[in-house]
């Protein structure tokens, strides 16, 4: 079970905050490419992932019980 | 400590609160950067602003920013609060501040905090227009891409 | 409104009237530089300052400030409030309020005003040790002398 | 007449924080000499001048009634 956050435009497009994803062991692009197919996303190319509030590459794989954050470009400050 | 020097909060920012936060005997210099909502972006009229934030993340991000300015400046104390949720014309955002025995650094030092929170820092801001709203994406003043995470998408 | 943006005055400072007065609709970013005294400098401890000024002509030159950094920046407004008498550490000597559309002209003009305040402003201290007291010179930070009077004593 | 004030390290040195000196007409540079030597200066060197407070130069003129200022290297901020 993968924990997925949304943020932001991602979260209005997927219309939840959160979901749980019953995968394990796939990469972050993989997950990517699930969760924009299921959630119907217009793009997550722009878009960072972090893995329990850490950066992480696409290559990064996912492990179960992991929190994954989409980050959209950031604009605070 | 670092948790106390680094917030994100939902209610208005009391300015002087995070300047006493920095303020030090061996400290001659504090400099604060106060991000308030501008009126007109562009020619375009904002009548408000929302920030959202992934909030353990971004006080995690505000507090290696600190880190990261204790490393490039070892005498320099920051003290960073981030606030979300609507904010109107005038209300304050973010605030910095910096203290350091000597002036040159807490400029530095400041201008350092503001440029990496607009890379790291999960934050985001949503304009609310007469004619609409959108979640706003980068918006980097500045070109280049200086090291560190993230590395390419920003 | 020159006269109220640049003053010197005898009681504390107040940061948040500085921040106000810079304050506006269509301003994205205040900086402020606040200068405080410090405990030790060069290793040697100041038990307490006092700041002496010719009061009208530091005025006079602290909106000369404010007109060069008009000139300089357009769309920067400046604010200057500088104390004088005793002062024990950690007091707060100085505020520079700068507010400007975008971050970068807030933090450039806000350097800058410190730059001249502390060459062409008619403000002295003078630092109260165990041993002694002394009325400080020239503590100009930086070698290059910029532009504009003064021009070779300092 | 010249009023002339004095600050900081030369307003101790010469004792008082103001004086009128009975001259018309003279330059910063005479003014100074003069007042070096009646209160006993030990340098007006390192001291600017200003003029009904705008800075001047030391081959400046000063008329009757004029304020004189002696300004040492500032040190304010």
């Amino acid at each position: 079970m993968i924990n997925v956050l949304f943020f932001a435009a991602i979260r209005e497009e997927a219309g939840v905050e959160q979901v749980t994803v019953d995968k394990q062991d796939i990469t972050v692009k993989e997950l990517k490419e699930y969760v924009q197919k299921t959630y119907k996303l217009s793009s997550l190319k722009q878009t960072m992932t972090a893995v329990n509030e850490e950066f992480v590459t696409d290559d990064e794989t996912i492990g179960t019980g992991d929190t994954v954050a989409f980050i959209p470009p950031v604009s605070g400050g | 400590m670092n948790q106390h020097l680094f917030e994100v909060v939902n209610q208005p920012i009391a300015v002087d609160e995070i300047i006493k936060k920095v303020s030090r005997r061996d400290a001659g210099a504090i400099t604060t950067f106060i991000g308030t909502v501008r009126e007109f972006t562009k020619g375009k009229k904002t009548l408000s602003l929302e920030y959202q934030a992934y909030v353990p993340m971004a006080v995690k991000m505000l507090s290696q920013i600190g880190d990261e300015i204790k490393e490039k400046w070892p005498d320099a104390l920051t003290a960073i609060t981030h606030r979300i949720g609507k904010l109107d014309i005038t209300e304050v955002a973010v605030v910095i501040a910096v203290s350091s025995p000597h002036r040159k650094t807490a400029y530095e030092a400041n201008e350092y905090a503001i440029e990496r929170i607009k890379q790291i820092v999960p934050i985001w801001k949503k304009e609310f227009w007469e004619d609409g709203t959108k979640w706003i994406g980068d918006q980097l003043e500045t070109k280049e891409y200086p090291e560190g995470k993230p590395s390419k998408e920003m």
